[in-house]
């Protein structure tokens, strides 16, 4: 039942409103597109018409100040027509190739980057972390700007082999689509949850808490004469679900938590296709405000990738072809137990066949 | 500026390099800020950076008079320490479908949110919406009438419909084989209760995608993934193949026909052939070369079901449903497919079991059953490789 | 502890002392190998020695008289010397290449084929069947001659894009390789196992026999008064572990029991991996002595797979690069709820991809 | 011939075609028996046939005295009908290595076996024994002692290590990266106790192939498979490798090249090359000119863990537990390793729970562990992607 207000449901405002002329005239009729330069697309429609999109890099974390910064530039270079990717980037939309060069000045000018189009990397899929979320083993934000500290002249260029599409997220609910990223940044806890005996009662339904435990290591107990619960420490594996339907349930720890490093993970359908990433990177301390040691091994990754892959070999593609006793051996990643599933699935991961390369 | 200032050298330390800098986004929301919200949030910051823990609690329930989603509650566990975040909660905003803004939508956004709230936002949020990132309680409500002043409206959150999200699709790609954005946002409007009126066993969720490149992730990130194709034949242009061959750019039997999912492209030097009845629909030939190859001419799309992330059964892709599907616009037999699914899904699924989970557990073949749908070899990567049929015990020997 | 006998333990004999003395002398030393005609292989040695093999069919159920006859056989052309092969088949090992033509006249003569080399279909490993077993949701023996009858010719020649295996179980404990065959015949049961109330409490011991199902569809149950157990129809799947450790529940049913027919497996590991046989056939009736209808479904499979596969393409490599939905549809075998996994992994067969043909 | 003839009209029917007929063969055993099972195994197929069920209950615990394996009881459940097979047990014996004979060990079998039981077996069981089948229980020690006079003892049967087997491996064919048949005798001799006395949670499979065309289908069907393989370069003989590509029969571009899994294979129609860093070691090049391309010389075996069929969570192929190996006999080595796993296995398995379900049950990591191993990625065909690592809780935050 909608409520009494006589204005809800109103639903978002429609997109046409927000459209260019040069866009409306040619909706659905594009042709085909150029990358001229890093961060340049030029899409050509039917007509002849041309629409060009300077990329431009954000942290995504935005002020209003600079959102008004980019409503100017919208003015000066775009009839006021602007738009965001679905990697955070914002596009200046532009038909006049004149105004290119000038709006690019003004961007760099502010301390923008342009560039993450074509075979580079672009901006890193993220979430909440420290900034707003209850739940994070790691931070989100200062990972990600120290990583593309290190990796900018990859989103300023295009000389990779392929995309690099990296994902993070701060706990295991993977906010984004880090399950299926080239690579990604995985916070992740390593202490079962602690139980807030006095709260628990209070706040959570201790069935519905039991339930919420894929590994039933959550059962009944009673502490001091209250009903509360119990955690069988060995059958934990920190998912955090537990944590997710009942707050007294905490799992966050300054030691214990860390980030886990995945990889070869894709969501097109372009050769192959759509791909879960896999484990490279098990576990690596938090270490703020910049995380040097989660930059230096998603560089080394990077670095190994694109010295040894093949054109248009995304980095699973590419272990596919070399396997991975070599992206072992060539990333000089240590190899351990918790690399070999035992979850569900486990089984399949095996390596069922007598083929191997020596 | 407002609001006590925080000393805060290891923040300080992430405004240095190449890359935006969300600190200094912060403090500048902070400067331009009547309230103190920003300063909170970066004294609290620097706070979990020391102690390398974060400092918010777990959110209660909060929202506005008769929205169930949309809006997240957040409170400092510190908020002695930093007054100005003691509620911080953030209001999901639906953004218009493909993220196209004018400057001035962008600055009513801007003002309303520097007035009601810390003057940070999120473009955008994982799942497509605007966020704006923490306001108190006494807030919303004016928030909201705000941006329904300005024609906004709330965005999804908890077990309901997820606000959908689509690719700029043919608004600005060549590609798309469908209208992604007239879909999406006419599905979000059809949805408006399921959207903001939180009523399913857990959350779910549309993308639009206007070809298999899938640019929204719809495949990894939605239960419902629609992906754009087409049936005919992919579009060549022959003199543009030769163009992009003498270019030396392409090596086409490298970079295409060795690399053809299909291996259904031939090149012989001169003419590029493509045997269509064997191509996948995987778009890397027309990716690498553009102005020569197109997808055809007789398009619509592909429904998959139940991605999702790993909470608790584990991650899931989207898999076939409805391999292929002309779009009309209302899209009434999409809807009806649509309303199936969430009655039988309502219905069964227990409490937190998204509807992948859903179908893994009673099994595919109940699943279609039970929605009306056909099975068909399209939908499975292989059928079973274990002996272990629950065949049905009224049937008599009479099956094949 | 071994018994008190002063014989036991002793082992297989040697197989040194079978040995004929081209082997002894040219073992290890085996340079390569060709295939002058259908089961006649040509090993030639470092040494330039060469070892002619006859490999002959055999029903593998064989009799007294027959052992003998082949015994005489290995007198008249091979001094002595025989080998069976792990499909069955007898090979007769000859140095002498005059004495192929007069064997093989012999063998046909009796009745017998020579074949089962190269890219041709093989010998039928199977089972017992109605022959010996207590579990059998059809006969072995009587379908694999049927269908060896139907499919002799291939036996006989070389003219197949590849090796087809073919293998048959008669229940699903699956004695043989049929997880893993290029076409595989498997009895099924289709009625839950009758309890025997009676015998029950006698001759088995009810927590075990609970502890056997996989799905927990036996639960303990007292009728009139002993102890017993109830089976809930609707969890059962028909696997038949509970006969086995508990002979008082029948799954034997004339009108329930039948074959289903799997395709696409593999054990060596030659271009692709070993791979499990999938489902084609859910179920057929069975209708001896003859069951024309397993034997048509089989022939139906090996037709359409002759005429389109490519040379070196096993019936699953064939449907890799078809798809499945090609297989289907070119061999006219209906595709039900069936096909589709719902056991512990069905998740992963699920077609999580955007690619397909039209 | 001996006993009452029963009237056979359907299992006549088996006696027409181009196949040998298994009917044919029992009663040829009928005629030349002293005895009437051929007979009562006719008569009662028949009645299977006429009736669509099997006519044998649920075998008893029979054998031979000191073993507990090598014998499955059988027992009619129509003796009245049937009296000749109103027991009809089986016997396992255990085949020498290869299924090597001369015919006199093949006459000393069928005489003892026409003496004693139905003048019915199989060449072979699918484990690879000889089998005898149908004898009454009180002719089972006899047939025992027949047989160790003639040299030869019971395979294995219920929860023991069962009858090994191995391809002809060196004897005949030049693929041969290790000697199977003297590898498979030795471990047989050396495990006479744990074949002979059931004493493991679940039966036990070893099987040995010379290379990975694997021609005992060892990596389906026992618990421990041992595969030849070389870590050198391929042999290739270039005149061969002309003699083929001349003779039409091989067409290399697309026979070899384009079917090489490790996309290893170079031809420019002189030179064959083969980059053996990528090589998989899958045989298919070397299968297909075999006069041209042999295995490199540096040759040894795999040793692949787990295979088995589906009772009861489903049917596993075996996977790599240790890469190359380099047998030595008397393979002290493997027997440790071998130890090491029954110890584990047997201490901590489940009953009716193979080694391979073992294994998925604990995690491999935890069993690799419990028996000394390092993990290596050799192992596994992906690494885990799920997010449930089950870390140490001992350990700190010095892990990396
Ligand atoms: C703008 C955007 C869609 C939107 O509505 O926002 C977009 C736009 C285009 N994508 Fe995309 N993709 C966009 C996100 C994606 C995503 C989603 C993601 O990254 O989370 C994917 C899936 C990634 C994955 O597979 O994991 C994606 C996979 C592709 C591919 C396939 C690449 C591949 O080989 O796998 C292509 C084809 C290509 O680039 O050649 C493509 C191609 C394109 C084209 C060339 C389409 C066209 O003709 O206009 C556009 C310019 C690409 C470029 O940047 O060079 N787009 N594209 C998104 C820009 C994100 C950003 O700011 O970087
Ligand atoms: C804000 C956002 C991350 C961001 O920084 O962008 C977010 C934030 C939260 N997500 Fe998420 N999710 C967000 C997009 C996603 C996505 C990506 C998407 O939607 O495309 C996913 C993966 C796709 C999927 O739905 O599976 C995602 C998978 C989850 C999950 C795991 C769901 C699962 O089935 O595995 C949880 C856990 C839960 O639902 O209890 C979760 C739960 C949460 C909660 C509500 C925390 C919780 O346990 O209740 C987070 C609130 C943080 C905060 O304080 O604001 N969030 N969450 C994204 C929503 C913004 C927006 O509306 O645009
Ligand atoms: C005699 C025997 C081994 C034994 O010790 O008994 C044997 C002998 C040979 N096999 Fe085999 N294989 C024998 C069972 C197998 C099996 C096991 C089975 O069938 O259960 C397999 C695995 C089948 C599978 O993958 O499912 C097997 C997979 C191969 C392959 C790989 C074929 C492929 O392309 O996948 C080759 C290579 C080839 O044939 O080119 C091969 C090649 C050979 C060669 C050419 C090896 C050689 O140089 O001597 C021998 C003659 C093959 C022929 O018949 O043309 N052998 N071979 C077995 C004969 C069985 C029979 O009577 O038909
Ligand atoms: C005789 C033989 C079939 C044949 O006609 O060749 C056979 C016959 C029986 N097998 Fe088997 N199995 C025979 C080879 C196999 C094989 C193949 C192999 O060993 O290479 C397998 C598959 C590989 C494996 O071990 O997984 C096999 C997998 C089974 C299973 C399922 C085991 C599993 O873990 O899935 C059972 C059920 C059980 O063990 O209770 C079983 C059980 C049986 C029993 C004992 C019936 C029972 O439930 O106790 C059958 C006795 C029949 C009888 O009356 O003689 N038999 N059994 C084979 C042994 C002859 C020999 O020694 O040479
Ligand atoms: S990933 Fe986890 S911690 Fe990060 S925003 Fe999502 S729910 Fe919160
Ligand atoms: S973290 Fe996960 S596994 Fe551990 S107790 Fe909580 S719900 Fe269970
Ligand atoms: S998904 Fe396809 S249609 Fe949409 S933007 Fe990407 S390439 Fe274009
Ligand atoms: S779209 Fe993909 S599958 Fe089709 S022809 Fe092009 S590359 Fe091949
Ligand atoms: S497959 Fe089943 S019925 Fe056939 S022999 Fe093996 S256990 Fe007996
Ligand atoms: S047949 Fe299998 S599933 Fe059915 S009751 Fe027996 S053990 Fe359980
Ligand atoms: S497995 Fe290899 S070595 Fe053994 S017979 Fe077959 S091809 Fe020869
Ligand atoms: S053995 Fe197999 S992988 Fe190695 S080169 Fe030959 S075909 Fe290629």
């Amino acid at each position: 039942m909608a409520d009494t207000r006589t204005k809800t449901d109103i639903g978002p405002p429609h997109y046409e409103q927000f459209l260019p002329p040069v866009i409306k005239k040619n909706y659905g009729k594009w042709k085909y597109h150029e990358i001229p330069r890093p961060g340049v697309l030029k899409h050509v429609a039917e007509s002849g018409d041309v629409l060009w999109s300077v990329r431009m890099s954000t942290a995504r974390l935005i002020s209003t100040p600079t959102v008004r910064w980019i409503a100017d530039l919208a003015d000066k270079y775009c009839g006021g027509h602007v738009r965001w990717t679905s990697r955070n980037n914002v596009e200046f939309l532009i038909t006049d190739e004149k105004n290119i060069d000038p709006l690019i000045k003004d961007i760099k000018a502010n301390g923008y980057l342009v560039g993450g189009t074509g075979n580079s990397i672009s901006n890193i899929v993220h979430t909440q972390g420290w900034v707003h979320c209850h739940s994070p083993a790691t931070d989100a934000s200062a990972i990600v700007k120290s990583v593309m500290d290190e990796l900018s002249e990859e989103f300023t260029h295009m000389r990779l082999p392929a995309k690099i599409r990296i994902a993070l997220a701060c706990c295991l609910n993977m906010c984004g689509a880090v399950h299926c990223s080239d690579i990604a940044i995985l916070g992740i806890h390593r202490r079962p949850p602690r139980v807030n005996h006095n709260d628990l009662p209070k706040i959570c339904e201790i069935p519905n808490l039991i339930a919420s435990c894929p590994t039933a290591a959550i059962r009944p107990a009673t502490v001091d004469g209250h009903p509360s619960v119990e955690v069988l420490k060995e059958n934990c594996m920190f998912c955090g679900n537990c944590y997710t339907v009942c707050p007294a349930m905490t799992l966050n720890d300054p030691d214990m938590d860390g980030v886990c490093i995945w990889v070869g993970g894709k969501v097109s359908d372009a050769r192959t296709r759509p791909t879960f990433s896999k484990l490279a990177v098990p576990f690596i301390p938090n270490n703020p405000p910049r995380w040097p040691e989660v930059v230096a091994a998603v560089k080394n990754i990077v670095d190994v990738w694109s010295k040894d892959a093949r054109k248009y070999e995304r980095i699973g593609q590419w272990i596919d072809r070399i396997g991975w006793p070599a992206f072992f051996k060539k990333t000089e990643i240590e190899f351990t137990k918790y690399h070999i599933d035992d979850y569900r699935y486990a089984g399949l991961s095996f390596n069922r066949t007598a083929q191997q390369r020596f | 500026m407002a609001g006590k200032k925080y000393d805060t050298p290891l923040c300080d330390k992430l405004e240095k390099g190449a890359w935006p800098s969300f600190i200094t986004e912060i403090k500048k929301a902070a400067a331009s800020s009547p309230h103190g919200y920003a300063n909170g949030v970066l004294g609290q910051l620097e706070a979990s950076y020391t102690e390398k823990i974060g400092h918010w609690k777990h959110g209660g329930i909060v929202g506005v008079m008769g929205y169930g989603g949309g809006v997240i509650g957040r409170y400092s566990d510190a908020p002695d320490r930093f007054p100005e975040v003691e509620h911080f909660h953030t209001i999901r905003v639906n953004q218009p479908a493909g993220w196209f803004y004018t400057s001035k939508a962008l600055r009513d956004l801007a003002d309303l949110w520097e007035k009601r709230g810390s003057g940070i936002m999120n473009m955008h949020g994982s799942t497509g919406d605007i966020v704006f990132l923490g306001t108190k309680t006494d807030e919303l409500e004016p928030v909201f009438a705000d941006l329904v002043d300005k024609g906004f409206d709330l965005g999804g959150s908890g077990s309901d419909l997820r606000t959908p999200s689509c690719c700029c699709g043919q608004a600005r790609c060549e590609w798309a084989c469908y209208d992604t954005m007239a879909m999406c946002h006419a599905l979000t409007m059809h949805y408006q209760d399921e959207l903001h009126r939180p009523a399913f066993p857990y959350k779910y969720k549309f993308k639009f995608a206007g070809c298999p490149n899938d640019c929204v992730a719809a495949k990894a990130r939605s239960d419902m993934s629609f992906i754009g194709t087409w049936r005919d034949d992919i579009r060549i242009d022959q003199a543009a193949v030769a163009e992009y061959a003498a270019s030396g750019k392409v090596d086409i039997q490298k970079d295409i026909v060795a690399l053809c999912p299909g291996r259904c492209v031939g090149w012989d030097g001169k003419k590029l052939t493509i045997d269509n009845s064997n191509c996948l629909r995987c778009m890397h030939c027309i990716n690498v070369m553009p102005k020569a190859l197109r997808p055809g001419t007789d398009t619509g799309l592909s429904i998959l079901i139940g991605a999702k992330a790993p909470i608790v059964q584990g991650a899931q892709l989207s898999s076939m449903l409805i391999p292929f599907y002309k779009p009309e616009p209302p899209y009434e037999d999409v809807c009806d497919l649509v309303d199936e699914i969430f009655d039988v899904w309502s219905e069964n699924g227990k409490n937190r079991e998204r509807v992948g989970e859903f179908i893994q557990r009673v099994g595919m073949g109940n699943f279609l059953e039970s929605i009306g749908l056909e099975p068909t070899p399209e939908m499975i990567a292989y059928p079973r490789d274990n002996p272990y049929i629950f065949f049905d015990q009224e049937s008599d020997g009479e099956e094949e």
